[in-house]
């Protein structure tokens, strides 16, 4: 893996409302810096977040996925995220049995007050996915059709 | 129609040519536990001792999901870019068996039968079938009961038999096959005069099709769909492998401003085929899917299309998870 | 060899849009290649693919009448994907339409004759466009009778023209509603339609019947007509199932050997006796 | 065998049930037989080659209709029948089970719990199929595992015979069938098809007792059995279940512990 310094990554996260979201905010209004590499998609709850957004957003082009929410027992519904927990549980060991690369979605809980962990989650993110370059291998093949082989793509 | 006769290295030699004509070569190839159609570039990589592939040969000229046309919104407006029929390869098919290749008539007969199909017709044109005769049958096949045999030449372009001695009989059937010939005429040598005949599997026939037409023509109300199709899970397999079932959907690539519509397999077995937006299904049973089915291929398109449906390639019983054999539950109508 | 792309959408400015009732709206559109206007034939009782783009396709039938020449007309209730993408567009924005395909109601043969209209709900389409093609050559035929019928009031398609059609002297307007979808101000019937056909229908010598709607209605108003005195060639309905292709190739309206999009969609009482009733 | 049948024969004329769902001989090997009278009972067989699920007809209204009817279950067949009886898709009342066992007994079932007891005393393991190829994705670096799976899925022709031979995959209405948002692309292609048996996947955690019955079914002989058996081997532990036994602390994914594992969250 070539140090791709040109690369920026395109990285999607989903957070729930109550915490991470508030807790982002929190980042820019505490006027910490951190990448700006994140597009931010807001949910009521982890537990809203559907496994396959994560899929599709590597289908659409992003490099790196972030999902986040409230710390365990803080649920504004009380158990959204431990039932968002198992489901990632589920979903990495899929999805690592599939080769997809596992690396690329990175989970997280950032409270409401954790302004700085948002900003270095971020940071931590961008880097490691700066590291691991493009996803290219996920989205060469998001557009194809009729192939009889998928080898015979070069 | 010439008859030719072509050595055992004569077939590697211009097997060769054709490739290096750089024309696209699909061919049987045994991998994964499976022999199907792929790109191939040497003859080594050919399959050799199968019944039958897995699927048929028939995404080469309707493929599994194709591009209708592509669409891009600009400003309110729409621009549109038509389906490209230069876009298509020219294409060899090789060791083609006589049932896929007779299976192009059907195909056709659907795509074309009142509006022609120009997208069908672009692959059409551009792919030429060498076909193999069969040495060989299993207990699932039936060609010579649809109006095919072993040695049918209906859909290719040319014929190969093979012989003892590694050669085979040539039999150049159109002018496509003529040009295939012309890669490398040298190879072809003069009729030896064998009886192609000799060196076909004898597969005798297993029911009539007229009778079973005119069973059908009265059996729309028999109890005898209910029966079959009990076991029958109403998935799409026997469809998808088949080499005329040829029902398609059409369905939106959209990105943004930007979006193809996409043609693609279907499948009257799949509960969901004829579901009315409304909440209505004419075909809400798995026993009125599989009745569509059968009647389809063996009573509306010899009415329709004057053309069965079926090529008794065998496939559909072959993959069907529940054994849903088609010949078993054909002869068994006609024996009612 | 330029062959036709038969998948390949005519391209459709919707010029005016109406809403019906809640759900449904009426569009106009005008071709935008003055040479695939100048080209454009249809007749009444035929269908197309509409397509909103980005969506998919879906199918309606032909709303306005072939002899108001310029545009088409289609009326659609918002029921799901591609209905609802085309729901969404405004006035001004392109479409896309493929067609005519199907057959036609035949118009020529019922010269001379009485028509009689029977119509439920959101079935006044295919309706409208034969209406208006007798209105407009009113000459070749003698009396006309509309019969109409919605759950409720609101559910109405077409006010305007319910109205129009009510004040002209050559034509006998009915509408109706079912019992309890009427409003205060509601002047016109109240039962199903079957029930007010009975009611309302002109002798059977030399009518035809026309009938669309849902199954249901359909179902209770074959054998009105029947005890009326109409036979089987006096009663046409158009189908409507299930098409991707509308060019009797995707294998979705077959009823027994017949495609619907290239068969039907229009089909005398009689041809309906052939094909097995299941299937539509 | 003649006791399986003169029994099956036995149940429908008495009127005990009116339908037997069994095996039959068919053309390569043994079929599903669905017996209405008790000639048909004639045709019957059990033995080690039926391995068909037949779980999956007792789901169908259509076909089992409202009376009381009896399966001759193998025992990845009983496995199932336990999952659907723990999901609330089977009643005790309706349903007679029938299952010949290692000393070639019949015995019969009209409790889930006679049930569950009888799977208990059967451990689920890797047949050697399973232990072949599962070694070889397991030996694999998660780049070939990508490539491995890529070629597999652009076999996919989307005929959905693993949805409908799976007898857990009883939704009427499946999300490849939702077009609002359109979740899944409903055309095959080699992401779109690894999207849905991701997606597969995901809806059978906790629930998937490994029968085999998709991968049985896949006319194209992806080995989609082992994505489904290799995620409940992983996490059957972890979300404490047993493998082949019916997950009766409740759906895995509809419940959880406060000490799951979360070392991958930051």
């Amino acid at each position: 893996m070539s140090s791709n310094t040109d690369f920026e990554p395109k990285i999607i996260a989903f957070v729930c409302n109550w915490c991470t979201y508030a807790g982002a905010d929190l980042t820019g209004t505490s006027r910490l810096k951190y990448a700006t590499n994140v597009k931010i998609v807001r949910f009521p709850c982890t537990g809203r977040i559907d496994f396959l957004l994560l899929l599709k957003s590597f289908a659409q082009g992003a490099d790196g996925v972030i999902v986040s929410g409230c710390h365990p027992n803080d649920c504004h519904y009380t158990s959204g995220n431990f039932h968002a927990r198992r489901r990632w549980i589920a979903f990495r060991s899929i999805l690592d049995l599939m080769g997809v690369d596992i690396r690329r979605i990175q989970y997280s809980w950032v409270s409401a007050a954790e302004g700085s962990k948002w900003a270095d989650l971020v940071n931590n993110t961008v880097a490691d996915i700066r590291a691991l370059g493009p996803y290219a291998e996920y989205q060469k093949v998001a557009d194809y059709l009729e192939k009889e082989g998928y080898n015979e793509e070069a | 129609m010439e008859t030719k006769y072509i050595g055992k290295d004569g077939i590697e030699k211009w097997f060769n040519a054709i490739v290096a004509s750089g024309k696209r070569v699909f061919a049987p190839v045994n991998a994964r536990g499976q022999v199907d159609f792929k790109p191939v570039k040497k003859l080594s990589e050919v399959a050799g001792d199968y019944i039958q592939t897995t699927q048929s040969i028939k995404a080469s000229v309707y493929p599994k999901a194709e591009v209708l046309f592509s669409y891009e919104k600009v400003n309110g407006k729409v621009n549109l870019t038509d389906f490209d029929p230069e876009s298509v390869p020219e294409t060899v098919l090789w060791k083609v068996h006589p049932c896929d290749a007779a299976g192009f008539k059907p195909l056709s007969a659907i795509f074309n039968w009142d509006t022609a199909d120009k997208l069908h017709n672009a692959h059409l044109i551009k792919t030429s079938v060498i076909s193999f005769s069969c040495a060989a049958a299993d207990e699932s096949c039936f060609c010579t009961s649809v109006n095919g045999s072993p040695g049918n030449t209906s859909g290719s372009d040319i014929q190969l038999t093979m012989l003892p001695d590694g050669g085979a009989i040539a039999e150049i059937l159109s002018p496509k096959g003529e040009a295939l010939v012309a890669l490398l005429p040298s190879v072809f040598e003069a009729d030896k005069g064998e009886k192609k005949e000799k060196y076909l599997v004898d597969l005798p026939a297993r029911f009539n099709l007229e009778e079973v037409n005119a069973k059908l023509n009265k059996a729309f109300d028999s109890t005898v769909w209910k029966e079959q199709s009990e076991r029958c899970l109403g998935c799409g397999a026997c469809a998808f492998v088949c080499p005329t079932c040829a029902c398609f959907d059409i369905q939106e690539d959209a990105h943004g401003s930007k979006g193809r519509r996409i043609r693609c397999w279907d499948a009257c077995g799949f509960a969901m085929f004829t579901l009315h937006t409304s909440g209505h299904n004419p075909r809400e049973h798995q026993s009125q899917r599989w009745r569509q089915r059968i009647l389809h291929k063996f009573s509306y398109m010899p009415e329709r299309l004057s053309v069965v449906g079926c090529t008794g390639c065998g496939r559909c019983s072959r993959a069907c998870p529940v054994d849903m054999n088609i010949l078993e539950h054909i002869t068994s109508i006609a024996k009612q | 060899m330029s062959e036709q792309n038969t998948y390949l959408p005519y391209l459709m400015t919707i010029e005016k849009v109406i809403k019906e009732a809640p759900g449904v709206k009426t569009y106009r559109l005008k071709f935008q290649d003055e040479a695939e206007a100048e080209a454009f034939e249809f007749k009444a009782g035929q269908f197309g693919e509409y397509s909103a783009f980005g969506e998919g396709e879906s199918t309606f039938c032909i709303a306005s009448s072939p002899t108001r020449k310029g545009y088409i007309e289609c009326t659609f209730r918002d029921s799901g994907r591609v209905t609802s993408g085309l729901a969404s567009l405004e006035e001004g924005s392109t479409m896309g339409f493929r067609g005519p395909y199907g057959n036609v109601f035949p118009m020529e043969e019922w010269k001379g004759k009485n028509l009689l209209f029977i119509a439920g709900g959101i079935a006044l389409p295919p309706m409208r466009c034969v209406i208006w093609n007798a209105l407009d050559l009113r000459e070749n035929f003698k009396d006309i009778t509309i019969v109409y019928g919605a759950k409720t009031v609101n559910d109405l398609v077409y006010k305007s023209e319910l109205k129009e059609w009510s004040d002209r002297p050559d034509v006998k307007m009915v509408t109706t509603v079912d019992p309890g979808g009427e409003n205060a101000d509601w002047k016109g019937e109240i039962g199903f339609v079957p029930t007010i056909v009975e009611k309302v229908a002109p002798s059977a010598e030399n009518t035809i019947a026309i009938v669309c709607g849902p199954p249901i209605m359909i179902k209770f108003t074959f054998p009105v007509l029947e005890k009326l005195g109409f036979k089987d060639d006096q009663i046409y309905t158009t189908l409507e199932n299930r098409m991707k292709c509308g060019v009797g190739k995707c294998g979705r309206c077959n009823v027994g050997k017949l495609y619907i999009c290239k068969d039907g969609p229009v089909f005398s009482k009689e041809e309906l006796n052939l094909i097995p009733a299941e299937e539509y | 065998m003649k006791k399986l049948r003169d029994r099956a024969a036995e149940l429908l004329s008495q009127g005990v049930v009116s339908l037997v769902i069994g095996y039959e001989e068919g053309t390569k090997r043994p079929r599903p037989l669905f017996c209405r009278n008790s000639e048909s009972t004639e045709k019957l067989i059990f033995d080690s080659r039926c391995f068909h699920n037949l779980a999956v007809y007792i789901t169908k209204k259509e076909l089992v209709g409202k009376e009381h009817f009896a399966v001759t279950a193998p025992i990845s067949t009983l496995r199932s029948i336990m999952q659907l009886y723990v999901e609330n898709q089977l009643s005790e009342e309706k349903l007679l089970v029938i299952t010949v066992d290692l000393s070639g007994e019949l015995r019969e079932f009209t409790t889930f719990d006679e049930i569950a007891a009888y799977v208990a005393q059967f451990e689920l393991k890797r047949g050697e199929r399973e232990q072949e190829i599962l070694t070889k994705i397991e030996g694999m670096s998660r780049e070939e595992r990508w490539k491995f799976w890529m070629e597999e899925m652009s076999h996919c022709f989307k005929c959905y015979a693993c949805r409908s031979a799976c007898p857990l995959c009883y939704c009427s209405k499946c999300v490849v069938e939702v077009n609002r948002p359109q979740w899944i692309n409903p055309w095959p292609a080699p992401l779109a098809n690894m999207e849905w048996h991701i997606n597969r996947a995901m809806h059978m955690v906790g629930r998937c007792t490994a029968c085999g019955a998709c991968g049985d079914a896949c006319p194209v002989g992806i080995p989609i059995d082992l994505i489904t058996r290799k995620m409940m081997e992983d996490l059957a532990p972890e979300f404490g279940y047993v493998p082949g036994q019916p997950a009766k602390q409740g759906n895995a994914l509809s419940s959880w512990k406060l000490d799951d594992r979360e070392q991958f969250i930051r």
